[in-house]
C-alpha cells in the first residue's frame, strides 16, 4: 500500500493506482474528458493536470496516468494547476467549440471565450484519441485512427468513408466523450425502435425475467470478443471475477425413465406477409416488440412511443396475422385475440390514443375473456371485423400525410375502408419451434397437418404420444394460452408421474423368434435388424433374437428365405389367414 | 357390384404407427371414402412379406396397396426403405405374372395426412374400377363368377 | 312337481302354475287376448279356452287362470275347444270389430264375418278388463274401471274424462292387447320426441352408456312404486332378484387427504328465453336432445327426425343461447361453437337438408377446429353472423307456411331476415352443476363472477383453490371441451399426486396463543371459537388453545377483554405498527 | 391535497379470504379507483379489534373501512357476525367521540367481487370527501397542519 496526501487529505491506496483513481477514493474530483476506467488512460486532453510533489520537487503531470508514489503529495486545485488546465480548455474550445463537456468544463473555470482560433464551429472532436484507442485494444478492430498531423490531425469516423475492418459495434461512439461520433441507419434517420432493438440489447445479458437460474450469459453472435478476441470489457468490471469466456457448449447425458417434451412455439415471422411492411415501416411491430415496448422494465420503461419518440395518436392492431390463413397457416393461434386485447387495453390506459381492433371472429372463450372484450367495448377501442389487405404510407388525402394507412375490407359495413394510424401492432400467430421437426424425429413421435405435435388421442389421451413414456405439455402440441398450458402440463406431469411411479414398463409383445430347426444360418436378419437386435450364434450356427432389444418392426421375418424367422401376434400364418377373411363374403 | 358398376376388392397393408393411424384419423375425421380398401395392420411396411400381395391376389384381390410411414419417419429407422426395395422387386415379378402394374401400389401416408389417405383410396378404387376384375389365369374360378 | 299331458305331451311342471304356463313349456302356443304376465290372470277374453280330462270328468276351462293337477290331460285343438273359440272370437269381433288381434285370431280360425250385431264399426275394446287390473294391481292408481252393464258396459279411460287419480302413466295403454287406449298431448298430436322423451325412457335404466359401475337405477320420481306403492313389476321379470325397492341413500365418511371437485355443469335451460320458443314448439330442441336424437344407440337409432317422424328439410342452429348476453350469462361457454359445427356436420352428412347456422363469433380457437370450421364452409353449411333475435310460427309468405320462421338481424349483409326451417337447434351454454353454491360452502371456496368456482390464480395456480388440498378439475371452473378437461384434470390429479406423496401438510402458523398470566378465565374465547379449539382449564382457571384445531381467524384475540389472547403474526403491536405507518408521510 | 381538492386518507382493514382477494382482482384487472384506501390485511374480519378502529381514527384517518366475507361465506364460519355486531357497538361510541358515522363503514365484498370494491372504495372516498377532514378535539394537532 501506498500512502499519499490530496489537497491535504491523506488517502492510503494499492501500488500501481493512479492519482486519479486515489482522488476517487477520498472523494476529490478531477475533471476528465479522454479518461474511461476501461481504456488504458493516455493523458490526451490534459484537462485532469494536477500538481505533485516529491521528495521535495514540484511538477504539473496528468492524473489519469501518472501512478501514485510512497509520500505524494497532490495539489489539485492550485494556481498552477488551474492555469494550466484554462489553457487546455482554451486550446481545446478553438479545436471543438461544438463540444458540450468542454463548453461546461470552461464555464467551470470562468473562460468565457477562447483566445485562439476557431476553425470550425461546428466541430466536436477534441482529438483525444480515446475512440481510437477503445476500437484498437477493447474493439481489436483498428478500424479508425489519426490521419494527417498537426491542425490538420483528424479521427476517420467509421462511417464517414466505412471501413471494412469496422464491426459496427458503435463501442468508438459510446466512449466518445463529446459526442462527436453519431450513427445513422442508411436513411440518415434516428430510430428508436432500431436503437433500442426492443429486444436483446447487450451481449451479455439474463436471457429473460423469469430465466431459471437468474444468471446472465454471453451472446456469441453478439458479443466483440467472439468476433474480434478482444474486448472483454465485462470481465473488468466482474468485481466476481464470475464470467468466463471460454466456457464450451457440453453435451450431458442424463438416463431418465419419462421424458415431457416442452418444446413451445417461434412466433409467425412477420416478414413472409410483405403487405404488411414490417421491417420496411419502422412503425409496424410485432406484438412480441410491443410486449417489450410496454414493458416497465423495458427500454422506455413502459411508455408507448413511435420510431421517432413521440407518443401515437392512433394505433392498429391486426389479429390473425399468419393464422387462419391458408397461404400461412390454417389453423387459429388461440392466443392472438386475448392479447390483442390486452394491448388495446394497455394503449388506451397509457396514452391517449385511438385505438383499431381489426379481427375475423372475435374468440375471447376462457374464463373471464368475454367479460375482458365487454370491457373494451365500452373502453371505446374501435373494433373492425376484416382481415387487412395491407398497409401503405402512400397518402391520398391529407388527414393520410405522414401516417400509415390500414387498408380492410369492413365486412359488417360492407366496405372497403382506409385508416389512417401512427403503429401497427401485428397479432404474429404461433408456430412449433424453430427445432421441431429434428425432435419429432430424435422422440419418433409424429406431427399433425398443421405440424404441432400430434397427441395420442385428441380426448383420450390429449398429453400422451405414441411413444410410451413421452409426453406433450405446451403450445409444442398446439398454441395455447398461459392457464390452458400451466393446466395441461399439469396433465403432462401427471401421467409421467403415473408412470414413474409404477416403476417398470410393459414393451408390445409383438417381438420376432426365429425357430432354431428352420433357421439356415444365412445371417441376413443379422443385417437387417436396425437395432442390433439379432446375434448369430457361431456354435448353433444360427440368428438369435434378443428380446428386450427387438421393437418388432418385422422386417426380418418378411426377409428371412427359410421362413424362420416368426413375428409374435404377427405370424404369416395369422396374416394369410387375416387376407383370406377379407375374401369371405 | 351395386348399379352394375364393378367394385373392385382391395387389401391395403398399413404400418401401425403412421399410415394405420392416418386412416384412423380420416375415420374419426369423418371423412367419406371409397369403402373398397379392406385394412390389414402390420407393425411396419416392412414387414410386408412379399408372400403377403401374392396371397391376396390369389385370394381375389383386384388391387394391392402397401402404406408406411414416410421416408425417414419410420418408427423403426428404416422399415420402409425395406418395404421400397421389396415393392420394385415384386412389380417386375407380377408383371410375370400378368398382373398389371397400376394394381399394385405403395404410398406414404403419415398419421397426419387423413385427407391423403382419402385420396389414396379414392384413387386407387378409381384406377383398379378402370381396370376391371382382375382374372388369375390359372386359379380363376373365383374371378369367373363376379363378371359384372 | 305336477305330472300333465297337454296335446299327448307329457310336461312336468310346479305345483299352482297354470295351463298355460305348462302349455308354454312344452312349446305349444294357446292364443290370448286379455292375459298378461305381470297382470293376475282373469279369463275374461276365454279366447284360452282348452278342454280338460280329469279322473274321467270333461271340461272347458280358460288356460290363463287354471291350475294344474296331477294326471291332467289338455286338449288345445279339439273340435270341442274351436267350437268355443269360434264363438267368443265371433263375440268379440261383433263387440271390436276394428281390433286387430281380434281380426287375426278370427282369421286364424277360419272365422269370415260375425253373425252378431255390430254396434260401433271403430270400437276397438274388448272389455276384457286388463287395463282396469293393470291400473288396480299393477299401477295401485284405481283410476279407471268398468261403468254400466250389459251391451252398455265400458272402460272409462283416464284422458277421457281426467281422473284425479291418474298418474299419467299410461301403464292402461301399455297393457292394453288391441290398441284400444291411446294417450295424445293436450293438443291432439302424437309428439315423437315427447314421446320417445329425448331422454332417460323408463323409470329402472342405466343412467348413461358410460356408467361406472355398469348398472341400472331407479329414478324414484318417475317410478310407479315410489307414486302408488305398487307395481314392482321390474322385480317380476329379473331372475336374479336384484332389485330392491327398499334401498335408501347412504351417508358414508370417507377420509381423505385431498379433494378434486369435478361437480361439473348443467345445461342452460332454453325455457328462459321464451322467444325462441322452446317447450312450446316441439320442433324446438336443445343440444343435449339433439345429441340424443342424433346418437346411433338412441331412440330413433341415429336418425334425425321432426316431432312427426319426417326427415326436416332445413335446420337452424342457434349459437349463444344463454351464453354472452347480459340477460343471462355473460361469458362465453366456450364448447357450443365447436358442437354447434358438429351438428352442422352430421345434419349434413345424415339427411339432404340445408343447414344455417347463427353465429355471433366463430370461436374454433383449439387443435384442428379452425381446419373443421373450414371444411364446413366448403360442405355448404350457410353461416348467418347476428343474434337471433325470436323464432315463430306465424308465416307472412307461402314458403314459409308450416314452417318455424327464424328472425335475425344478419350482420353482415346488414339486414333482417326471416330463414324458415324445420327444426330450430339451441346450442344452449353450461352453468355451474345444480348444487355448486352449496358445495362452495361445503368446501369453503369462492366462486368467480361467472359464478364457476374460482381458481387460486388463473395462470399460477389454475387448477388450485384457496382451501389448501382442494383441487379443482373441468367445468365446474369454467367451461371447457373434453381435451381441455381431460388435459386440465390431469393437472388437479398431479397436484393432488403431489400432495398426497408429500403425506404432510403444512397450516398456516397465524394460530392464537393465551397468556396465561393475563388471562382471567373468563371463557368468553371459549363460545366465540367456531372451531372448539379453546377449552377451559379448571385447575389453572384459564382457557387454553389447541393449535392443531385453531384456524387462526383472531376472533378471540379481538374480543378477550383482558388481552391475553393474541394471534401469531397478527399481534395487535404488528397491526398497530402498521396503521401508524400508513400514517408516516 | 392535489389541485386543493381534499384528499381523505382512509383506512380498509380487509379479510384474507374475500374482500383482500377481491382488491387482488381489482388490481389484476387494471381497475382504477381512488388510492385513498390504504389496507390492512387480516385474516377475519372478526379480528379486528375495537382499538384498531379507534387507532385509525386517533393517528390520522378520515375514515376506516372494515370488509369482510357475505354473511354465510366466511372462511372462519361466523367471523364476520362478530364483525358485524362489533361494528354496530363502534358506530354508538364513536358518535360519543363526535365522529361521523358515515366515517365508518362496514361492507361485504367477496373474492369474485372485484368491481364491488371498486366502487366501495370510489364511494367511501367521496362519502369522506364530501365531510372535510375530521379534527379529533383532543389530539388534534396533526389534523390542523392538513387544512386545503
Amino acid at each position: 500500500m501506498v500512502n499519499l496526501t490530496i489537497d491535504g487529505k491523506k488517502v492510503q491506496i494499492e501500488e500501481g493506482k493512479t492519482i486519479l483513481q486515489a482522488a476517487a477514493k477520498c472523494e476529490i474530483k478531477i475533471p476528465t474528458l479522454c479518461y474511461h476506467p476501461v481504456v488504458e488512460a493516455y493523458g490526451a486532453c490534459r484537462v485532469c493536470m494536477v500538481e505533485v510533489t516529491v521528495r521535495g520537487k514540484t511538477d504539473l503531470v496528468t492524473a489519469c496516468n501518472t501512478k501514485v508514489q510512497e509520500g505524494l503529495d497532490v495539489q489539485t486545485g492550485s494556481e498552477r494547476v488551474l492555469k494550466a488546465r484554462r489553457l487546455n480548455v482554451e486550446m481545446l474550445m478553438a479545436r471543438a467549440p461544438a463540444a458540450e463537456p468542454v463548453q461546461e468544463l470552461a464555464k467551470a473555470l470562468g473562460i468565457e471565450k477562447t483566445r485562439f482560433e476557431i476553425k470550425d464551429p461546428q466541430e466536436k472532436c477534441i482529438l483525444c484519441g480515446l475512440c481510437v484507442r477503445a476500437c484498437e485494444t477493447i474493439v481489436g478492430a483498428s478500424a479508425i485512427s489519426f490521419i494527417e498531423r498537426g491542425t490538420e490531425r483528424k479521427v476517420m469516423p467509421p462511417f464517414g468513408e466505412p471501413s471494412e475492418a469496422c464491426i459496427g459495434c458503435t463501442a468508438c461512439a459510446y466512449f466518445c466523450p463529446t459526442g462527436a461520433i453519431t450513427y445513422e441507419d442508411k436513411y440518415g434517420r434516428k430510430v428508436i425502435h432500431t436503437e433500442l432493438h426492443l429486444g436483446p440489447t447487450t451481449a451479455i445479458r439474463v436471457p429473460i425475467r423469469q430465466a431459471v437460474p437468474m444468471v446472465p450469459l454471453i451472446d456469441t453472435e453478439a458479443c466483440i470478443h467472439f468476433k474480434t478476441g478482444e474486448c472483454k470489457v465485462c470481465t473488468k468490471v466482474c468485481d466476481r471475477e464470475a464470467i468466463n469466456h471460454d466456457m464450451q457448449d457440453e453435451t450431458l447425458e442424463v438416463e431418465v425413465g419419462t421424458i415431457i417434451l416442452a418444446s413451445g412455439f417461434k412466433p409467425f415471422d412477420a416478414k413472409r406477409i410483405p403487405a404488411y411492411g414490417y421491417g420496411h415501416f419502422p412503425n409496424v411491430i410485432t406484438a412480441l416488440e410491443f410486449e417489450r415496448l410496454v414493458n416497465a422494465s423495458g427500454p422506455t420503461g413502459g411508455k408507448i412511443k413511435l420510431a421517432d419518440g413521440t407518443e401515437p395518436k392512433a394505433v392498429g392492431i391486426i389479429h390473425c396475422v399468419g393464422s387462419r390463413d391458408e397461404n400461412y397457416n390454417e389453423y387459429c393461434s388461440r392466443v392472438c385475440c386475448m392479447y390483442s386485447l390486452k394491448f388495446a387495453h394497455l394503449i388506451k390506459e397509457k396514452t391517449s390514443a385511438d385505438v383499431y381492433d381489426f379481427y375475423i371472429d372475435m374468440r375471447c372463450f376462457g374464463k373471464g375473456y368475454e367479460e375482458f372484450y365487454h370491457r373494451l367495448l365500452h373502453e371505446g377501442t374501435k373494433f373492425i371485423r376484416g382481415r387487412v389487405s395491407d398497409i401503405t404510407d402512400m397518402a391520398m388525402t391529407q388527414r393520410e400525410e405522414g401516417k400509415l394507412i390500414i387498408r380492410v375490407e369492413d365486412t359488417l359495413l360492407g366496405t372497403v375502408r382506409r385508416i389512417p394510424v401512427d403503429m401497427v401492432i401485428l397479432a404474429t400467430g404461433l408456430e412449433p419451434s424453430i427445432d421441431h421437426n429434428q425432435l419429432a424425429k430424435i422422440f419418433n413421435i409424429s406431427c399433425s397437418q398443421d405440424t404441432f405435435f400430434l397427441e395420442r388421442h385428441p380426448k383420450l389421451a390429449p398429453v400422451s404420444t405414441f411413444s410410451d413414456g413421452i409426453y406433450l405439455a405446451g403450445a409444442c402440441q398446439a398454441p395455447r394460452d398461459i392457464p390452458d398450458t400451466v393446466a395441461q402440463a399439469g396433465g403432462a406431469a401427471a401421467e409421467a408421474l403415473a408412470l414413474a411411479d409404477k416403476g417398470t414398463f410393459a414393451l408390445e409383445p409383438v417381438t420376432a423368434e426365429i425357430d432354431e430347426d428352420l433357421c439356415a444360418g444365412c445371417q441376413l436378419c443379422v443385417n437387417l435388424c436396425p437395432f442390433t437386435a439379432i446375434t448369430y450364434d457361431k456354435e448353433k450356427g444360427i440368428s438369435v433374437v434378443n428380446d428386450a432389444l427387438c421393437k418388432g418392426c418385422g422386417t426380418c421375418v418378411a426377409a428371412c428365405p427359410s421362413g424362420a424367422s416368426h413375428q409374435k401376434h404377427f405370424r404369416d400364418s395369422q396374416i394369410f389367414a387375416e387376407i383370406e377373411g377379407i375374401f369371405v363374403v | 357390384m351395386s348399379n352394375g358398376t364393378f367394385e373392385p376388392r382391395l387389401v391395403g397393408f398399413l404400418c401401425n404407427w403412421c399410415s394405420y393411424t392416418g386412416a384412423d384419423l380420416a375415420g374419426t375425421a369423418r371423412m367419406i371414402y371409397a369403402p373398397n380398401v379392406r385394412i390389414i395392420r402390420v407393425m411396419c411396411s416392412g414387414r410386408v412379406d412379399p408372400q403377403f400381395v401374392l396371397k391376396a391376389f390369389k385370394e381375389g384381390a383386384d388391387g394391392v396397396l402397401i402404406s408406411g410411414c414416410h421416408p425417414g419417419d419410420c418408427h423403426y429407422k428404416e422399415g420402409n426403405y425395406k418395404a421400397l426395395r421389396r415393392y420394385k422387386l415384386l412389380l417386375k415379378m407380377l408383371d410375370q405374372f400378368g398382373i398389371e402394374k397400376e394394381r399394385f401400389r405403395l404410398e406414404w401416408v403419415s398419421a397426419a395426412e387423413g385427407v391423403k389417405f382419402q385420396h389414396v383410396c379414392n384413387e386407387f378404387t378409381e384406377q383398379v374400377r378402370k381396370l376391371g376384375p382382375l382374372y388369375l389365369s390359372k386359379n380363376g374360378g373365383k374371378h369367373e363368377q363376379r363378371e359384372a
